[in-house]
């Protein structure tokens, strides 16, 4: 079942920060542009320091629905991509009408939110080097992890690739990345695990974190399979939760039966993935 | 605004819909304030077979216009895993526990009811008669003759409250509500999700012709709705067999408010579930039941 | 994109659901521009019946979440008084009219039918079987043998295409599907609307509570269920139906937009009829055949 | 049938303005504040001149959903309380989620409308004197037709009920008009139909137009009835559509049988009811 030995496998994180119980009503304190994508930012006094990876559930306070085809209803998952004492920041997306009204949303309007919520990264072992690898808005964990490892004086090197250049512009969310796009205006060109394969060539003994779409997930999944070079993936997956109660957001997992993304993820180790289904992964 | 249910004392009327909280994910998530702060007068486990089950395949999940349809397949550890490792852990809940069960066939529900007697931490059982009858296809719980047969061959099994959770799916559910109650049920549930299905989403913005011929979305096939959306259904079947029956009917669908769950109880509930909303908000139970007694006349 | 559809060629797949437009009020508001932009490939006509009908006293709405409670009552004019007084209106329309009747026993209906098969200006007649049987109170058209008996008897009556409209408060829609198909329907339109129910609605941020017990809001006591809330239901069922039967079929329930409409016809319908979103925009349907057609393949 | 004798009736009001087909999308001109209510401008450049009692449907363009229990979801009707070349001016009174979110409206965000629609107003015969009985948000199609009679140069005089001193500021809206408030906080204190039968005193040849709560309108009809004076009501009822689709927006009619507000009103001739259903008036 998905509660179980996967609990038990990342069960050195289930230290992990513990949600509030309820969402909670916080008030947004920001909404700047970056690129394709938005970054909203919440003043939010009372969560407790969420782990890098962990996710939280996201719903205007008001008129949250009348949408395209008289959405949204549920509430949207989005993980947190920085957090500084009582203000958390998300990275967003236009791709549909949850999106959409929360790029609407202005400094003083309401939020809900529940989290943090879900497993995040586990920090590597004997300080290797970590490779943070992602794809399009699929970034936004990996600038969180980045603070912390850096906090650790873990050695990070991030390898980012996007669409276009318009969505190129996120790659500011983290510090010194290589960024890659597919259409080549900028950067490499060409995708972003030609750019890891190249870092694991000069070291085989770095970790990979990853967030993405999921064939980019797949990718790297696949190229750290054959190379043996652990790799934490962060998952996606369409939730009605966020929390374990609707068994909703399954991913097939290594062995038969699912996991859970929102309970046993949204990071898994890709040694529980035979690989990584095709509705798993950011908006491409 | 304690409440009593088939025998059980309750401290208020709210519990929540089978399927719709996994007590124990939602400890390991919201740690010990889920117990403190627990949302519910009882706790109705998600539906338990006597095989394990996986459930379908991904996608689950299909949002609609104030509604959710939902394709899960009732994944779950099989009866003996649940009471071994699950059961003991749902005892430690503040509330009682009342156990879902669903079988194909009136032994394999006899079956699933004893194991449960047996257990002094169930303090009801309720049966999932949604389930397609082998034979027919259709739900054994949308034939009254077929549904009083099983009620009574199970009956015998157990001295703990049994309640039946109909099927909406039925042409007459208030007969079936009666058939329940001649077999020997102890209270009623409804309303399940009704029937529903999706394609293959519309790229935002685009349309969806260029794709056409589409496959179903849900991974299952089809699903069934609950929300908002199946609220007004709700309270037209909850009333129809409140109207009907003398044991006490638990009513559901679309409650999102205490509002709602006041509809629900005016019609004739003696409980009302919270099931979708608890996805929108885990405390929602809590602030229904809260709101509910705020309001209470006198 | 014409479509043949029973015999009848139309300019284009979408038609109106009965009861939801009315071409000489609409005509009387909009004036001409109602004919040169008819919104709809063929007209079909509210429910008729033998005698003349009042409806049901208001009030007569309610709205849901992304849906509509209508109890209407099915008031008209009667047969004689639709036949003299406004079939001739209606036969100016510039699309074919469909006639929809409904009768309590195969005697009625029959005469309905015969009545309309005398008038050259009816294209086709689709029955509404959501009638209560007078004895047992359920749907004629829930019951898959008693709906076939009545096609028998029925069918023989006219030459014109007899289109069955199912109700979806069945346990197996498909089965009264198969049961008109037998009986010798030339094709069946579903979904008719799902039972539903209000109460006095809560005043503007205040509690319901304090004034229960509270009374049915609605005239009639309960009513139907239509609009994007039923959408995801109709899907359903028109899936489940089109797999089942060779005659085609008219699918609606919920479509606002033509990737809705492409949902139902993708799924296997041969039209599709638009209800309860012409109400928030009489061109609805106008724009929906259009946006089909723009995003046709090819 | 409520298509038959009540048009024949009102025949001669036949000649009404006629709605473009279809609803159409226009732009907020502007919002303003009236006291307890707000005055909502758009800019309806195709739109004919409405006739005084004709009424619109309207929905914001915008997340129009997702409000209190996840509503509105159909269009909601509004007299129009004034027009001008390509402008028309409706009243809005806030009592749920509907009018709620019309109230947030502001300049140059899209309107949904359909209209005018209905029957308005017959005008007087032989210039008789006319009395324009309004309560509440109901004074709004009084506005216009004040407007109308005015330049028809018939001899109006207005007559006002509100609830409170913050809803009497809403008579603005009408030029010289005697306004009453339950209250008694404004003007004479006490019932609107007292301010009615002393005008009626003065003049038993007057014409009675009225518009307002349900039993306003029954006092009015009632006093009418009792003096033989002519009198013209203008209904509510909830509405799903607005012309003659859904038949959800009866009232009984005399003689039996039920009367459409929205296409056989919502302007009746007193003489058509027995009495004004408890429905069919302006919010209170
Ligand atoms: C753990 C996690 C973290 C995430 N982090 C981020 C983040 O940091 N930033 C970010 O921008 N996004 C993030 N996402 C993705 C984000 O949650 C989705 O983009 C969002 O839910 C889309 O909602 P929408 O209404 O805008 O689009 P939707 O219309 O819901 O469409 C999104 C996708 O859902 C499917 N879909 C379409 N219609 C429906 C329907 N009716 N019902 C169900 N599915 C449908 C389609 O595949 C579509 O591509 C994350 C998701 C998860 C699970
Ligand atoms: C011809 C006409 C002209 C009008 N002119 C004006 C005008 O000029 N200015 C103005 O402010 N108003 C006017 N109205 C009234 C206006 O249309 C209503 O106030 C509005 O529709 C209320 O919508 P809402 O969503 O704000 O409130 P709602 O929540 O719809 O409540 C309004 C009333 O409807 C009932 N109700 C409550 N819930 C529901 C439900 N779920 N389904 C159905 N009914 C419900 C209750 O009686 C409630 O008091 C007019 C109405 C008509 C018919
Ligand atoms: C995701 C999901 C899973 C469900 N699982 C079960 C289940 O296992 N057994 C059951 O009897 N009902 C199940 N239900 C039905 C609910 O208990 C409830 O009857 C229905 O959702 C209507 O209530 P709501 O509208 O408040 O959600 C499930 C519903 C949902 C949405
Ligand atoms: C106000 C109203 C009146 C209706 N009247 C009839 C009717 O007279 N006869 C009938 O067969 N169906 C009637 N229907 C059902 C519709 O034709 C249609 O089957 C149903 O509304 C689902 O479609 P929709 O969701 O697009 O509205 C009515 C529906 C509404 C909302
Ligand atoms: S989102 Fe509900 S269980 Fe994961
Ligand atoms: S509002 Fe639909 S008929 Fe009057």
């Amino acid at each position: 079942m998905s509660d179980g030995p996967a609990a038990a496998s990342l069960g050195e994180r289930s230290d992990r920060a513990i949600a509030p119980f309820g969402r909670r009503l916080l008030t947004v304190a920001g909404m700047d542009e970056l690129g394709a994508y938005r970054v909203l930012r919440v003043a939010d006094p009372v969560g407790p320091r969420p782990d890098p990876g962990q996710f939280a559930m996201l719903a205007a306070a008001e008129r949250w629905g009348g949408g395209e085809d008289e959405r949204p209803y549920l509430a949207r998952a989005f993980s947190i991509a920085r957090w500084s004492e009582g203000e958390a920041h998300y990275l967003l997306e236009d791709v549909g009408p949850g999106t959409e009204r929360l790029c609407e949303l202005r400094a003083g309007e309401g939020l809900w939110a529940l989290g943090p919520l879900g497993r995040g990264f586990a920090m590597p072992r004997e300080r290797r080097r970590a490779l943070l690898v992602g794809g399009g808005v699929g970034i936004a964990p990996l600038a969180i992890l980045q603070d912390t490892l850096s906090r650790k004086d873990v050695p990070v090197r991030a390898l980012l690739g996007f669409r276009d250049a318009v969505r190129a512009v996120g790659a500011a969310l983290l510090d010194g990345a290589r960024v890659t796009t597919d259409d080549g205006s900028i950067g490499a060109g060409g995708l972003v695990t030609d750019l890891l394969a190249a870092e694991l060539d000069q070291d085989e003994h770095a970790v990979v974190y990853a967030c993405g779409p999921a064939p980019m997930l797949e990718a790297v999944r696949a190229l750290c399979a054959t190379r043996g070079v652990p790799a934490q993936l962060a998952l996606e997956a369409g939730m009605a939760c966020g929390f374990g109660a609707c068994y909703g957001c399954v991913v097939p997992r290594r062995g038969g039966g699912y996991l859970r993304v929102c309970v046993d993820g949204p990071v898994i180790d890709a040694a529980e993935l035979d690989e990584v289904e095709a509705h798993a992964g950011a908006p491409a | 605004m304690s409440v009593e249910f088939c025998g059980l004392k309750l401290a208020h009327p709210v519990i929540n819909g089978s399927g719709t909280f996994d007590a124990l994910a939602a400890r390991a998530a919201f740690g010990p304030a889920l117990d403190s702060e627990f949302p519910f007068a009882a706790y109705v486990s998600k539906t338990i077979t006597l095989e394990p089950r996986r459930g379908n395949p991904p996608p689950r999940l299909w949002e609609t216009p104030a509604g959710l349809v939902n394709s899960i397949g009732l994944p779950n550890k099989g009866l003996v895993c649940y009471l071994a490792e699950d059961l003991p852990e749902l005892a430690t809940l503040p509330v009682p526990v009342i156990t879902n069960v669903m079988g194909s066939t009136a032994a394999e529900i006899a079956a699933l009811v004893e194991a449960c007697d047996a257990r002094a931490e169930i303090s009801a059982v309720e049966l999932n008669v949604s389930c397609p009858n082998v034979k027919t296809g259709l739900d054994i719980g949308a034939d009254p003759r077929q549904l009083e047969e099983v009620l009574r061959a199970v009956r015998p099994r157990t001295g703990k409250p049994l309640i039946v959770k109909l099927t909406p799916n039925a042409a007459d559910v208030p007969a079936c509500a009666l058939a329940a109650e001649a077999g020997g049920a102890d209270g009623v549930s409804l309303i399940n999700t009704l029937r529903a299905m999706a394609l293959t989403p519309v790229p935002h913005g685009g349309s969806s012709a260029r794709q056409s011929p589409r496959r179903p979305w849900l991974g299952g096939g089809s699903g069934g709705l609950s929300g908002p959306a199946i609220r007004a259904v709700a309270l037209a079947q909850v009333a129809a067999v409140s109207a009907r029956v003398r044991i006490p009917v638990v009513g559901m669908g679309g409650v999102s408010s205490a509002a709602h769950a006041r509809d629900l109880l005016d019609v004739g509930a003696t409980l009302v579930a919270v099931g979708t909303e608890s996805f929108r908000d885990p405390a929602a139970g809590a602030r229904i039941a809260r709101d509910l007694l705020a309001a209470r006349p006198g």
